[in-house]
């Protein structure tokens, strides 16, 4: 299995690592059990992403999407933030090995799980 | 500053570098012994007496006769034919293996259960060692084979093959003894008559020989049935031209690590050791898989380091040119979690961030000490990542 | 006067001599890139794309995708797999082959026969063609597999693939077609595609590549079930750490094949022929067994000495340094005459008289006249020894 | 497989060659479908072999064992030649490979054939 580029850059100086201290929003996916683990901290103002930060339990594609996305959507409105795709992911890693591909979704569901996370704090 | 890329392999229990003399003895076998064995002209007789010269070798290596010995391709092969020989000349039976075993004969028993052969997995316990009774209650009077790995390919745990070689010529003689010694040939010896060996696998590219060869021991009696047809090439049981110059580069290989075994299995015990301390020391929340001591294989280190993933130190420590493996070799590009690691009840969680480091004679001292170094920075970048770290 | 002893090696349908290049190429996979290609880090990434470079350079050869080819240990397992793998995965069924295969698919469909499946043996002429009706009328709706030698390792009949792809995939297109090329390999243009064939096995050792290494040839789409089970190595179809070294070597082989291929093949059909006019001429009472021109692969000669052995033949030539065979080196070993030669028709008298020289990119116009030289004396000596001559 | 020295000294210069003229005795064994055929003639004089040969189509170790047995048995007495096993040749052959050991079955047997035939003669 060989990774692209990217993909190596992102594993090896992932950005926005952390977590956001009282974020607006919280996203948690996977589980330790299957090998894959995610959390999504974003802060949210004036209907951007103005700040995200994420953790990664997992391989080094893990990694990368989670390091990808973070870059990917800082800066957008939450509507454009959730038009991006595993896909989109993907293709801004050039690619990824075959059995790696399931490491986009979680990636793409924990922003969606974080979003849905400020929205419902929002609406309280 | 130029920075020279450290080099630092440790993934022996995958593959070896081949010995300079070995690849040495193999040339002439390219270029100037290169008639068929089964040839009649001297080019044949030449080649054939390499065969009969290496067979001898590996014979002698295991207390075993020149003509209980055959020549395959590879680990894979020779418990290939040892566990579907056995079953094809038998036609029925129950079939007893452990559940740590190499996938090579794990999948072939398991094959085997679908057509209608007992097959019982024997339970290990936290070490990897095999439960003895479990073992010995399991064999019945239809118990046709044993298969046992001797030193176990993730974890290094050794099992007593000569208590349980014992216990099961004493409850059935009919029994046929299988040991994958894969792992352990040339680390550990082994006499075949004294631990009542019926069948024994051994692989060339584990001990500084060439890939693509290996050899299986049949004690001069055992009924078995041939898989690959072709040729009356190795007394019938394994057809195909003979891999000559890697059959000879095999025998070479076992010659040498003969002439200074103890030596440096002593040495690859110190340094083993001395990887273990060192990480756990340095390396908070650290598991070591596989007992300690004489029951360990002396080349194998594994450990698990909680709350982050294999692939990912893998790659970290390959950054600075140190080869290790996440489980076995072979199930690295597969997303499950070893049946190794689950079988000596390590939680699923854990397993996946566990590291093999498999040592050999070229490991020194600089080298182990190089991965000491570098090892805590890595690991603590890694869990700095992760969300579990913080629990 | 020193006597220099010569060597002129004519066998090499058994066993070519590896090409100096070839030994280049392999060593450093052997003391450097030793790293097992299932592995992860950077030792493994490069053994890998050693192999999949290679796999594209064979698969090229034939006009095959690189994932149509698995590697294997040789010709006599890629038979295997071709074969037994077809019949595991369909069940039953009728397989047609012919009478004048190989052992390795000789033997390899009679094991299927006594498992039921219908086994048919087209017959062929007395220079060694199939008889191409027959395998039409043969095809029936439960043909799973027609397997076909494609140059004849005995007496150098080169079937019409081509042709007989075509007629398979008229009667039957599911019916699978084998090509057994191990001898064509490198002599004779291959097109996997047009000539509509699934699974083609080649083996490196006769090609001045490596022993213990071949291929198979598997159309995307062919179902086939493994032979060998352990890891998931070459795409499943067959287990067991890649010989990382013989692959590369293999793959250089061919690559060094292609550079003159047209060139050295002209060579060897002007020294075959060489050797044929000159022994038919100096040597009373032989017959050519297989065909003349074209359709007689370019390496091959295969005469019938009446009256004499071939063993002694052989001996006596041994002596002067010339290395032939009797049949095939196989069955050389054995006492029963050749069933090719009993295929064609020779009486079996005097198949026993049959010797094979086999040339090669290495042979020498020196070489072939030499032969011719010292060869008429030696039947000659030969012939005023037997009762028979007198007749 | 490889034969002894002795063999291949017999087999390159095979002693005894030939056929003798008008005979005292001949015997014929084997058959040319099977790959070896020998005939081996006697001359015999007072009881004793004065003069024996062979003619043999065959294997290196047929023509050894024939050209052997002529060696063993030139020289004796019908009844001392008649006591000539064919372990007796293997051994003064120095051995024979396992497959090939038939082949001294067809040396003694034409031996005692062509002193069947001699005797026969006699009796006439
Ligand atoms: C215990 C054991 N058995 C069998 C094998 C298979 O051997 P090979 O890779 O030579 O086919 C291995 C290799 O990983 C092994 O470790
Ligand atoms: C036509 C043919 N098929 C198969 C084989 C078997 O190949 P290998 O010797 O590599 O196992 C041979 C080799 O003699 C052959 O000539």
């Amino acid at each position: 299995m060989v990774y692209s580029d990217t993909v190596m850059d992102h594993f090896k100086n992932p950005r926005n690592v952390g977590e956001i201290k009282d974020a607006d929003g919280t996203g948690n996916v996977g589980n330790p059990m299957c090998g894959d683990m995610m959390t999504i901290t974003i802060e949210v103002k004036d209907n951007v992403i103005s700040d995200i930060k994420f953790k990664t339990f997992g391989c080094a594609a893990a990694i990368a999407t989670s390091s990808m996305i973070t870059e990917l959507v800082k800066g957008l409105t939450i509507e454009d933030a959730l038009k991006i795709t595993k896909d989109d992911i993907v293709e801004n890693l050039g690619g990824l090995p075959p059995i790696k591909l399931h490491c986009s979704n979680l990636a793409a569901d924990a922003l969606k799980k974080a979003i849905d996370d400020y929205r419902e704090k929002l609406n309280k | 500053m130029i920075m020279v890329k450290k080099s630092v392999y440790l993934d022996n229990s995958a593959s070896t570098r081949v010995l300079d003399e070995v690849v040495s003895a193999m040339i002439p076998y390219f270029t100037e012994i290169y008639g068929n064995p089964s040839s009649l002209h001297s080019f044949g007789i030449k080649a054939k007496k390499a065969l009969d010269d290496s067979r001898k070798i590996v014979a002698n290596s295991i207390n075993a006769n020149p003509e209980e010995i055959i020549f395959t391709s590879g680990g894979t092969e020779s418990d290939n034919i040892a566990v579907f020989g056995v079953a094809a000349a038998r036609k029925d039976g129950r079939i007893i293996t452990t559940k740590i075993e190499h996938p090579a004969i794990k999948n072939t028993v398991q094959k085997l259960k679908t057509q209608g052969f007992e097959v019982l997995f024997i339970d290990v316990d936290y070490e990897g060692f095999i439960n003895i009774k479990q073992l010995e209650e399991s064999i019945n009077a239809d118990t046709i084979l044993v298969s046992i790995i001797h030193a176990n390919n993730e974890i290094g745990t050794i099992q007593d093959i000569e208590t349980i070689g014992n216990i099961i010529k004493t409850k059935n003689p009919n029994t046929y003894f299988h040991v994958d010694a894969v792992q352990s040939y040339m680390k550990l010896p082994i006499d075949v008559v004294s631990a009542k060996i019926d069948l024994l696998s051994i692989a060339s590219h584990k001990i500084h020989g060439p890939k693509g060869v290996g050899a299986l021991y049949i004690r001069n009696g055992v009924k078995l049935k041939s898989l690959q047809l072709g040729g009356s090439h190795e007394k019938n049981l394994r057809a195909g031209t003979e891999n000559v110059p890697g059959i000879v580069g095999f025998a070479k290989a076992v010659e040498l690590n003969l002439v200074d075994l103890e030596e440096y299995t002593k040495n690859l015990v110190f340094l083993r050791d001395r990887l273990i301390d060192g990480i756990e020391k340095r390396i908070p929340h650290v598991i070591l898989n596989g007992p300690r001591g004489v029951s360990r294989n002396s080349n194998n280190v594994n450990i698990s380091f909680k709350h982050i993933e294999g692939e990912s130190i893998l790659l970290y420590l390959d950054m600075q040119g140190i080869a290790v493996s996440t489980g076995s070799a072979c199930s690295s590009t597969s997303l499950k979690p070893s049946h190794v690691l689950e079988a000596i009840g390590l939680p699923v969680e854990i397993c996946h961030g566990s590291i093999r480091f498999t040592l050999s004679r070229y490991t020194t001292k600089e080298e182990i000490d190089y991965v000491l170094e570098v090892f805590p920075k890595i690991i603590a970048k890694l869990r700095a990542l992760s969300p579990l770290n913080a629990n």
